[in-house]
């Protein structure tokens, strides 16, 4: 670990993790204090909830190949549980339930339609994965959409306030700041870790050669579902994140919009490092909010386009390649 | 349910599977060829639909009987000419690069969409049918039934017959087998893949606007049609195989009869019969019904 | 001071923090109330379907600012617009921004139900900020769990078909009706408070219901029972134009019954085969194209003159104008003082009474909720081009239709469940 | 000799589509044997390796190893079964380190192959893939990502990760395929240093490599069985030559 510290990346990490700790006290210095308090949750707090859906994506496709286009719909299956059996969301679908319970159950849920998704699509790879999560997730969000007895339909459910962390209301800022920005942390740590692992070495084994896994006696169906639930564990976590962050949940918080932006994060970020998902939902978050001060509000479609497309063109592992490919040209000089 | 609503229904999923055959149609052509999954598919299918309904209405408007045929024209060749523009400046030297062609065409559609909606708004628009094929005609156990809608299987049994004679009877259908089968040899052979690549998406794109005018004509022309047929597209070409355009129809008859029947017998869950439908297929055969193992 | 105050409460914690914001802001309010801005913010929907009645909404926004010269009290008026999706998350997104980062007063908007509804729920998390509805019209948003900061001078969808039931029923003498509705919140309302008058009145009513999303309607209008007398096509703009074309070809004809948005402009401009069927179609609605008062032939006149107006405003056009009427109204009677987290100004707002551009008189009850005219509305050809003529209006209708509130809302919410169709015993 | 025999084929055949790629096979490899299999290009040697390592089953007759009929067992049941094999191009891991290669390819059939858990320093299977690698000689490369690796360097890996796992059957496509002339004998030395008891089937274009290497060859050409023999009679054998001679020698 120690080692590690000395390292450059761990010496950057660690820089990181400081200056997003102290990111609450350094905000007000620089920026008026109401507009510190929008920047911390809305901004920061923001990119890391949807960063973290990012990153489940970014898991996949990083170490497994699978680039699954149903991270947006799992995140969606946990926030739809917490918020269906939630006490005191509106309207009331079963309820009953404290925070301590749904959120657990909710995950769960998510992680075992991760499974489902897994399981479905796991004799194709590639281009067809994309289709078919993609298929499957607007499956699930029409469903959503219609169905009033379990999800309210269009209207979706509000009032999903979100537990108090330490006598702390989750509503205020700081605390909606550093859970998730815990979360995120133990969740990228945890990444890191598993690709270390078996399990994450055989899952990039798949990724490179899936014939040659199976040849040395792995079950290679087994081991993408298990990613796949993997990553429907951490996407579980950031919709939890994002219902309670957005005060419920409705289908367009699922929709093809969503489910794209989710993607438009993961390729800007890079989908060659987790912390890509961090960086990209970063940069996401910010034109999201101040396209209409940067640009015509009216065309910000046009805009988060053209900005896809041409990173998707220069550079197909986002800013993280290209930071590496700016690097490699300085040191080459 | 008397025999004759069943008829209907059954009637009703049989026309909208014609709309949505010819739409997949282009979708699997393009797939089928070069492994291009285009997610701009249905942009190409508005692009078509509101070009060709911005040559209509002024003919229209002028009592040409020919308006609807030259918006059928118009919406052809802008959706190809969109086509062929993405394929020769943006898909055409990343060719191989599968995933990178769908996040490109993703990125595309963004724009496309978002562009149609600055030039021609967000009122819903439709086209009217030209006399001969409006109105209602006499279908035998259905009773008075829309004659577009019928008209509509009529363009579809084209398309797909249109289709096999050029895969199963020209030099270039030969030489497109050939690239759906292996691609090196067809490039080791002399033949020159890039321009094969080009006619091939613009056939591709011009059934995606065939579709789109046809489309407008049968349902209201409006923001987020490209997500749907989009969408239906993959859908259809998952259930019934890649790149195969047997497979295609095969898809779109059951995509069409389970949204209608499903709409007529439970219409809450009706959405999801559909989505039903492909995992029961994927399960069973994951490369589609008439796919090919690769 | 309060940087300082703020920096060291930021570290120990974050309640405390919340305080001192609250505290500072407070303070310091009234001392710069009347050198500094109001700053309005608006959020509305300028993509997708629903893009065309956002920019309509802002193009009266605008008209309505411009002739307060954007100044009241002596303070200008800072607009900042936004735009969401129509989705919830979206438009909690604007708001939050609107109202942290721009810091803005109060605003204006949404359009939609799904997001009336969150920004409800948003609002009743501010202190001293105000939200007005844009045109969104959920019963939801106001009638249960009501927040004291968010205020709805447009009717809701339920108010908007106060009178049609009884006008089928009786003085068309219709005595059964099949009624085709999306399956979502919106058309839930309209149908109950169709239903509730319609079957009050003895009339029996065969609803299909059809998903969100529906395009092809060939299955459904197979399924019309013969027996109909007429038609309620509860659907608007895409959807309604896809059903009434696919109608109008199948060859339909029964007389149509419009829901509250059936008969837009859109709907009105667009060419097909449905155009036949539509003149004549009555409905009911917070406006019509022709209404006979002053009120409304000054505000089309001024509308007309905007860039790009179309010919009649569409009714996200009058519902925002009317929001905004409010809030000028309110403004102006506090001299655009805002302090005090907007107390006064808030007490200004619930005590409206003016009347609306339609001509309706509006007036706010105790949810905040607005209590207003509805009209019953023919369509008639005039001139060329079918528009929607008012024929008569019931005056001051409530939230409740008139049902004392606790039996009203033991009745239950609106769905495909609960019609609201009740006979009278 | 009433010993079961290592492999037993029996009219296996393979069919995609209208291509029949393999066509009635039936040979019997015994327990220790070295066997080689020659034939030109497309003469279904790859195919009928994988058939037998079970990539695509077969789609007619039956494959038994060591007795037990494995025709329709996944692959990776077979490789638990004790089949390890190499690829004609090699299907390494890239993005992975030389020994993370190995690493894996020692637990693929052990029990806890399946694990969340990081391996300490001190982990057994990664003390065995050190040294898999010092026998493969490529401990000086341990960190190196495979992607990095030189032709050479990738087909030693290649037999590395065969034989990690500890086959009773070795599979070896190829092994010298692309290897100059230069590298050529290393790798032969390499495999006739083996353990004797480890049953081993080649294919080979190169007869420099397979005859010296063989007990027996067997001989195939358009999916089927020509002749099997000894590599002295087959070396003599003019319908070999005929066949495979004839074509000039090896192609790519």
């Amino acid at each position: 670990m120690s080692a590690w510290l000395r390292t450059p990346v761990g010496m950057a990490s660690a820089a990181t993790l400081a200056l997003l700790l102290l990111l609450p006290a350094i905000l007000p210095e620089l920026m008026p204090q109401n507009q510190a308090r929008f920047w911390l949750a809305n901004i920061f707090g923001r990119a890391i909830i949807y960063g973290i859906i990012a990153m489940s994506l970014i898991f996949l496709a990083t170490y497994g190949g699978l680039v699954s286009l149903a991270q947006m719909s799992l995140a969606g299956v946990a926030g739809y549980v917490v918020a269906i059996t939630i006490d005191g969301a509106a309207p009331s679908i079963v309820g009953g339930l404290s925070y301590a319970t749904a959120i657990p159950l909710g995950i769960a849920a998510a992680t075992l339609a991760a499974l489902f998704v897994g399981l479905v699509s796991v004799r194709t790879r590639d281009i067809y994965l994309l289709m078919i999560t993609l298929a499957l997730a607007m499956g699930f969000f029409r469903f959503v959409e219609t169905n009033l007895a379990w999800f309210n339909g269009y209207e979706g459910i509000r009032n999903v306030l979100g537990p108090s962390v330490f006598g702390l209301p989750f509503r205020d800022p700081h605390v909606l700041y550093y859970v998730s920005l815990t979360v995120a942390v133990l969740l990228y740590a945890g990444v890191l870790y598993l690709v270390r692992s078996p399990f994450g070495l055989v899952l990039q084994g798949i990724r490179d050669n899936p014939r040659r896994v199976a040849a040395l006696g792995y079950n290679v169906a087994l081991h993408r579902i298990a990613a796949f639930g993997v990553a429907g564990f951490i996407a579980g976590c950031g919709g939890v994140l994002a219902t309670i962050y957005n005060i419920g949940i409705s289908p367009g918080s699922i929709g093809l919009g969503a489910t794209v932006n989710v993607l438009i994060m993961s390729v800007i970020g890079g989908l060659g490092h987790p912390i890509g998902a961090f960086i990209g939902s970063l940069i996401f978050a910010f034109f999201d909010t101040f396209a209409a001060s940067i640009y015509d509000r009216n065309r910000f479609n046009t805009l988060i386009g053209i900005v896809f497309l041409v990173i998707v063109l220069l550079s197909p592992d986002g800013v993280i390649g290209l930071a590496k490919r700016v690097g490699a040209l300085m040191r080459r000089d | 349910m008397t025999s004759q609503l069943a008829l209907t229904i059954i009637l009703n999923g049989l026309t909208l599977a014609a709309l949505y055959f010819i739409v997949a149609s282009g979708f699997s052509l393009i797939f089928g060829l070069m492994r291009t999954v285009n997610m701009a598919h249905g942009s190409l299918y508005m692009v078509g639909a509101y070009v060709g309904y911005a040559l209509w209405e002024p003919l229209y408007d002028a009592d040409a009987w020919y308006a609807w045929y030259a918006g059928v024209a118009m919406g052809m060749a802008a959706a190809a000419i969109v086509g062929v523009a993405m394929q020769r400046v943006l898909l055409g030297w990343m060719q191989g690069q599968e995933l990178r062609q769908a996040l490109v065409t993703i990125g595309l559609s963004i724009i496309i969409a978002d562009q149609i909606l600055a030039y021609y708004g967000g009122n819903p628009r439709q086209f009217f049918a030209p006399d001969a094929i409006f109105g209602s005609s006499n279908v035998p156990g259905v009773g008075r039934y829309p004659t577009f809608r019928l008209f509509q299987i009529g363009v579809a049994v084209v398309v797909g017959i249109g289709l096999w004679l050029l895969l199963n009877r020209t030099k270039v259908g030969l030489m497109i087998r050939a690239g759906v089968d292996d691609r090196d040899m067809l490039s080791a052979c002399g033949v020159d893949v890039p321009k094969i690549n080009i006619i091939v998406f613009a056939l591709g794109a011009a059934l995606a606007g065939l579709g789109g005018v046809i489309g407008a004509t049968a349902q209201p022309l409006a923001q987020g049609v490209d997500g749907r047929f989009l969408l239906i597209s993959l859908v259809v070409v998952i259930v019934g195989g890649m790149g195969s355009i047997t497979g295609t129809a095969i898809g779109a008859i059951l995509v069409g009869l389970a949204e209608q029947i499903g709409q007529a017998l439970f219409p809450t869950y009706s959405v999801i019969l559909t989505f039903v439908i492909m995992v029961v297929v994927l399960a069973l055969r994951p490369q589609g019904i008439m796919g090919r193992l690769r | 001071m309060s940087l300082r105050l703020s920096r060291r409460s930021a570290l120990k914690g974050a309640g405390a923090l919340a305080l001192t914001a609250a505290a500072t802001g407070a303070i310091k309010a009234p001392a710069i109330a009347q050198n500094t801005p109001i700053r309005l913010g608006s959020v509305t929907t300028l993509e997708g379907p629903f893009a065309t009645g956002g920019q309509d909404a802002y193009r009266t926004m605008e008209m309505l600012l411009q002739a307060e010269n954007f100044t009241i009290g002596g303070r200008r008026i800072e607009w900042t617009r936004e735009s969401s999706n129509a989705q919830a998350d979206v438009a909690l997104a604007r708001a939050r921004k609107l109202i942290e980062q721009d810091n803005v007063d109060i605003i204006v908007g949404p359009l939609s139900g799904a997001e009336g509804i969150a920004l409800k729920d948003y609002s009743a998390t501010l202190t001293g900020k105000t939200i007005v509805n844009g045109s969104s019209g959920a019963s939801d948003t106001t009638l249960r769990n009501p927040s004291r900061n968010f205020f709805r001078f447009n009717t809701d969808g339920t108010q908007w078909m106060a009178g049609l039931g009884n006008y089928v029923r009786r003085t068309l003498n219709v005595s059964e009706v099949t009624v085709v509705a999306g399956d979502y919140a919106f058309p839930y309302a309209q149908v109950f408070g169709f239903s509730l008058e319609y079957c009050r009145a003895g009339g029996k009513v065969n609803y299909l219901w059809s998903p969100l999303g529906t395009t092809d309607f060939a299955s459904q209008i197979a399924q019309i029972p013969r027996t109909s007398g007429a038609l309620v096509v509860v659907h608007g703009g895409t959807d309604g134009l896809a059903f009434m074309t696919q109608y109008a070809q199948a060859g339909g004809n029964l007389p149509i019954i419009g829901g509250s948005i059936m008969a837009d402009q859109t709907m009105l401009s667009a060419r097909g085969p449905h155009r036949r069927l539509m003149v004549g179609m009555v409905a009911s609605g917070p406006m019509a194209d022709v209404i006979d008062d002053p009120n409304w032939t000054d505000f089309v006149a001024r509308y007309k003159r905007m860039p790009n107006a179309f010919p009649s405003p569409s009714i996200h056009a009058v519902n925002y104008a009317t929001n905004l009427t409010g809030v000028i109204r309110a403004l102006k009677e506090v001299n655009g003082d805002l302090s005090n987290n907007q107390a006064a100004f808030q007490r200004a707002l619930a005590a409206q009474k003016f009347k609306a551009p339609t001509g309706a008189d509006v007036s706010l009850d105790h949810n905040r909720q607005a209590i207003s005219d509805i009209f019953l509305t023919k369509i008639e050809e005039r001139g060329g081009t079918p528009m929607t003529v008012a024929f008569e209006r019931a005056r001051q209708v409530n939230q409740t239709l008139g049902t004392p509130e606790p039996a009203f809302l033991a009745l239950g919410a609106p769905s495909r469940n609960n019609t609201g169709c009740i006979a009278a015993s | 000799m009433t010993q079961t025999p290592a492999i037993e084929l029996k009219n296996v055949g393979r069919r995609f589509g209208a291509l029949q790629a393999v066509r009635d096979v039936t040979f019997d490899v015994a327990m220790g044997e070295r066997r080689a299999v020659l034939g030109p290009n497309g003469a279904g040697k790859t195919t009928l390796f994988n058939t037998i390592c079970g990539d695509f089953p077969p789609t007619a007759g039956t494959i038994k190893l060591f007795g037990e009929d494995i025709s329709h067992l996944p692959a990776h049941t077979r490789a638990r079964r004790g089949i390890g094999r190499t690829y004609q191009q090699s299907l390494l891991f890239d993005g992975l380190s030389v020994l993370d290669n190995i690493f894996v390819a020692v637990r693929g059939v052990k029990l806890n192959r399946f694990s969340f858990l990081v391996p300490g320093r001190s982990d057994a299977h990664l003390a065995h893939a050190r040294d898999v690698a010092e026998r493969v000689r490529l401990t000086h490369l341990l960190d190196v990502n495979v992607g990095d690796l030189s032709h050479g360097q990738r087909r030693q890996l290649e037999v590395g990760m065969a034989l990690a796992a500890e086959p009773k059957l070795l599979m070896l496509d190829e092994p010298a395929a692309g290897l100059s002339p230069v590298e050529r004998p290393e790798l032969l030395r390499l495999l006739q240093n083996l353990p004797r008891d480890l049953t081993i089937v080649l294919i080979e274009h190169d007869m420099d490599v397979a005859l010296p290497f063989a007990d027996l060859v067997t001989v195939m050409k358009d999916g089927e069985v020509v002749v099997s023999d000894t590599p002295g009679r087959i070396q003599n054998d003019p319908v070999v030559h005929e066949i495979y001679l004839g074509h000039g020698g090896r192609k790519h």
